[in-house]
């Protein structure tokens, strides 16, 4: 992709992010923190491609380490807010 | 044009169903976000958010050469267990601090991310024809590694001072901002030089390193003198960073899926410290200086403490609910201190029981977190149709027999629609005075809130203080009311 | 890959600075759109728009060898000429049929320049190696044609219609839907084999040709049988087809402002749509079907025109109106019809100089296009923080004196509340009957509203009639109140 | 660009176009019609290539044509949505 394309995008994902969370209801506010640190652990790829790759063991270890640390905040992350989701619950009809 | 191929991506020769898997996986995490906008549809949103994770790393493993995939599960493994076991087993009221701390890991991940690249800049497709890093790609680099560690050590900081594991007071050294705008400002400067220093192979980037080692300095400079009732602020504020940090990566590896993620973070962190800032009438500059905050649990302070007030023991206050008609509870930090939730829900079953109508109304910034008073109902079993935002509800406390306002302080106080000298004068405020009666439940008379501010309502004639920890008390009024 | 390959736009030399340029245009087109969130922002954000725009055809002029360039400014003057005079002329109550237009006017332009890029496409760097053309360019071509045409000649007949230049009962061909389903079908199918047929040169392409025709037939026939009152919905469902079009151009030219436009215009026509049937309660099959709605201004018929009613005067409705505390106004098509907004908004000031509180109720679907009476009333210079939408404003007629009906019928009917056999049986209506008295302005007993349905509340105890049009009717009461 | 960029673009404003276009007020929506009449005759664009390039005059006059419906609707759309939103005032404070 060119720089242009990447921006064109970057431009366009700020405007749906900022709609997309002023619609986040208040009362999901703290499931919302937590549901964006798990999407926010997407550089795992980053990690991802250091470990992958041979020859430089300095980056494969970094790359590990950092692979070992998105793991727990995406595993976690979306963990604790489905745990959290799922106590929300409506009244129910008698 | 010179200019757009300079600043091209190097990894050109993507096949187009990558390119489209990144784009899934991005649409997935906004669609992850629209889902909560309402809690019906928000589980629905948690599962695009599982999916478009596991669409990208499904995607990057298979479209790179790996050299050991076992080593790599492994380590996906060892987050997976550690990650699953503390989202089992967290209190719902140390939310505040996971999420603080979960964001001191992704910062470091980014960390650990740059400097991976900068020691294998091939394998991130970043070098140019001579070999060297490219010019932007360093930029991208430094900044993605600063506001990682910034994030890092700042986030830690934050966890420490949340979980009490430090004092919440701020720490206020002379000249610090003369300090951090240095360091800041020294961090750009050396972006800068390392981004045009001619022959910076992996050998000779000490400059590199010494910016994150400067970026780990500023992220604990900036955060230590920041009360710890202002880390909510600070931790989004944080979140935000993380975001455009995961976007900067986002445009190094030409990926779709980070750039959007970027965006989404970013935006959130932004928007949810613009909306606590609001909450509280304050302006972000004025958090971030610092300073302000004092520990809101150091209790016995405050000057007024002999001043008369009406005290009542737990029998009054379930004689006046079981008396009511109508009553609105208002939930503060003290009861998440507390843990009192579940017990209050029992309350009002009682009450409910005997047909009085029971709300709950929350004030955007009451307790430490935004929604923090949501999660802990939420948890003990009260329906959120029950719950009320303070817009909605605000004018309804006119016609309430009972405000009963438990562990909250600074969200009540009508100083903040009086008195032009409070510090919180501006700030909106739930109308508990206008109930027929209002029911305080704190432990003492002297302890303030986390403004620090005196609350004039404790000395109302329709005001009855019930002086205990917020749990003892809404139990023994639930034996009361038996 | 091959694939991707295939895929790939022609013209892939274009300079950064201009892909940027298209890129500013469409992010100003996003905030022309924001700004309309509230009348304050919605003046700066036409600025927006007209800023986009004039970047968008400066940056195509700057980037395009021009042969004359001569013709092109006296072909944009001449337009210039023709919008700036039809948009100062144009009275407010004919912005229906006005918009109508203005579509025909962009599908035309759609199908001139597929045409266009089909005699000379090499200008429009969509040609493969072997100087013939791609044959992803081929579909989005004929699509853009097809979809053009249909806006066209769809948005003609919607325009007479409006317009009066025909009737707006339906028309119904025998076998309409087969007949259109069937060309549609076979537009598809054509556009398939001129994707597929090998060699076909400027010369060859017979089936680009039969393409248009076809698309202009189905247009025609796809908008004759629906009613008059439904070409609200119409417009705005071909509203949002050329925003799909113009998307499906931007592909083509690899162009972002086109495909940001496209994407806008393409999600406002659909949800306009949306929102106006889900306020009558239709499916959007059902208008589309077509065969709905009567003339709603063909006047005297329904069964029950000997039903005993309360015919009132000016002077009657001048007293009711001068002894209330609160009038709600409730206005409709009639108004629109009468153009009675002006002398409505004198009666207004009458009233309230008398210290009547008066305002405004706006149901979602009255008059014949979404926000018809905002803008009527904004014209009138009635203040828009005395309009108010259904929600806003339906509980409050049980504390009114008077609700005020002028030219508005559908809205009002209870029968939508209660009667599982009308037509318009769970469309949201406005609670007019609960004011002590309401009082109806229309020109005669029998005209019913465009449902076609009998409204129940003439003949209730606490209506009076006031039977005249509506400009008339008014201007008798603003003397009368002298 | 190549399609995938203009693909995500494309994706990317469509949630754009859903969250800006339901955020306008419903008083608002007569000028919305009009403001979106003007801007999609962005595809001006199209009619300015065809009406630019030499050498194949009949793609030459249909160009031309396309450009002067579509100055219509752009300066027709912009001018009365502008006549339109000028019309909309608050109550004056006295
Ligand atoms: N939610 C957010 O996102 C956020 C973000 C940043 C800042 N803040 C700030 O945090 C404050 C929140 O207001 P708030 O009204 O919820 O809380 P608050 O004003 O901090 O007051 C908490 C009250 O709870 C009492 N309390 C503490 N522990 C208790 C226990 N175990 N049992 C009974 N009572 C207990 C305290 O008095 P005693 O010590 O006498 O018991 C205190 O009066 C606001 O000032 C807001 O600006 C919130
Ligand atoms: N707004 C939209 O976007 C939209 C879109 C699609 C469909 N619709 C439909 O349009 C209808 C709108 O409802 P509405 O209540 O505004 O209008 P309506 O139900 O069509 O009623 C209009 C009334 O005005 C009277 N009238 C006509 N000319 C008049 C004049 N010169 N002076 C006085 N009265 C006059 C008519 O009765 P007389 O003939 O007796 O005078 C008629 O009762 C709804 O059914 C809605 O579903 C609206």
């Amino acid at each position: 992709m060119d720089f242009i394309s990447i921006l064109s995008i970057f431009v366009l994902a700020c405007f749906v992010g900022y709609y997309v969370v002023w619609s986040v209801t208040p009362a999901l506010h703290t499931p919302l923190m937590a549901v964006t640190n798990a999407i926010s652990s997407v550089i795992i790829v980053g990690g991802l491609i250091a470990a992958a790759a041979a020859g430089v063991p300095g980056a494969k270890w970094l790359g590990l380490a950092a692979v070992v640390l998105a793991s727990i905040n995406i595993f976690g992350g979306f963990a604790v807010t489905q745990r959290m989701l799922a106590m929300y619950k409506k009244k129910e009809r008698k | 044009m010179e200019f757009a191929l300079l600043l091209a991506s190097g990894a050109a020769a993507v096949p187009s169903w990558v390119l489209l898997a990144y784009l899934v996986a991005g649409v997935c995490f906004i669609l992850a976000l629209r889902g909560l906008s309402s809690p019906e549809s928000s589980r629905r949103g948690n599962i695009y958010g599982m999916v478009g994770m596991a669409i990208a790393v499904a995607t990057t493993l298979a479209t790179h050469e790996i050299a050991g995939i076992g080593e790599i599960l492994a380590a996906i493994g060892i987050g997976a267990i550690i990650g699953l076991t503390i989202a089992r087993r967290i209190a719902m009221t140390a939310m505040p601090q996971l999420v603080a701390a979960f964001h001191s890991l992704v910062g470091m991940a980014a960390v650990l991310v740059a400097a991976a690249a900068f020691l294998n800049p091939g394998a991130f497709g970043i070098l140019d024809a001579g070999g060297d890093i490219l010019a932007v790609s360093r930029i991208e680099m430094a900044l993605g590694a600063a506001i990682g560690a910034i994030t890092f050590s700042g986030s830690v900081i934050a966890f420490a001072k949340l979980n009490g594991n430090m004092s919440g007071a701020p720490i206020l050294l002379p000249m610090r901002h003369v300090i951090n705008l240095g360091t800041v400002a020294a961090i750009v400067v050396m972006t800068g030089l390392y981004a045009m220093s001619p022959a910076a192979g992996p050998g000779e980037g000490a400059l590199f390193w010494i910016i994150c080692a400067a970026a780990f300095a500023v992220g604990f400079l900036l955060i230590i003198p920041i009360g710890g009732a202002d880390m909510p602020v600070v931790v989004s504020m944080l979140n935000s960073y993380s975001g455009w940090a995961a976007a900067a990566m986002g445009f190094t590896l030409g990926n779709t899926a980070m750039i959007i993620t970027g965006a989404l973070v970013g935006s959130s962190g932004a928007i949810l410290s613009y909306i606590m800032c609001r909450a509280m009438n304050r302006s972000f500059i004025s958090v971030i200086a610092g300073g302000f905050g004092q520990d809101a649990s150091s209790g016995d302070k405050g000057p007024a403490i002999d001043r008369p007030y009406k005290a009542g023991s737990a029998e009054d206050a379930a004689f006046l609910l079981g008396q009511a008609d109508k009553v609105i509870i208002v939930p503060g930090y003290g009861m998440a201190v507390a843990q009192a939730q579940h017990v209050l829900k029992e309350m009002t079953d009682h009450l409910k029981a005997k047909g009085v109508e029971v709300k709950f109304a929350i004030h955007p910034v009451a307790g430490r977190m935004p929604g923090h008073m949501n999660v802990l109902l939420a948890e003990a079993n009260v329906p959120y149709d029950e719950v009320f935002e303070l817009e909605d509800i605000n004018s309804e406390f006119a016609q309430a027999d009972v405000a009963f306002v438990i562990g909250a302080n600074d969200v009540t106080n009508p100083a903040a629609k009086t008195d032009k000298s409070s510090p919180i004068y501006g700030m909106p405020v739930l109308d508990v005075e206008k109930a027929r009666t209002t029911l305080f439940i704190k432990r003492s008379m002297g302890g303030a809130g986390y403004a620090g501010v005196e609350n004039e309502l404790f000395f109302r004639d329709n005001t009855m203080m019930l002086l205990a920890d917020a749990k003892k008390m809404v139990e023994e009024i639930v034996k009361a009311l038996d």
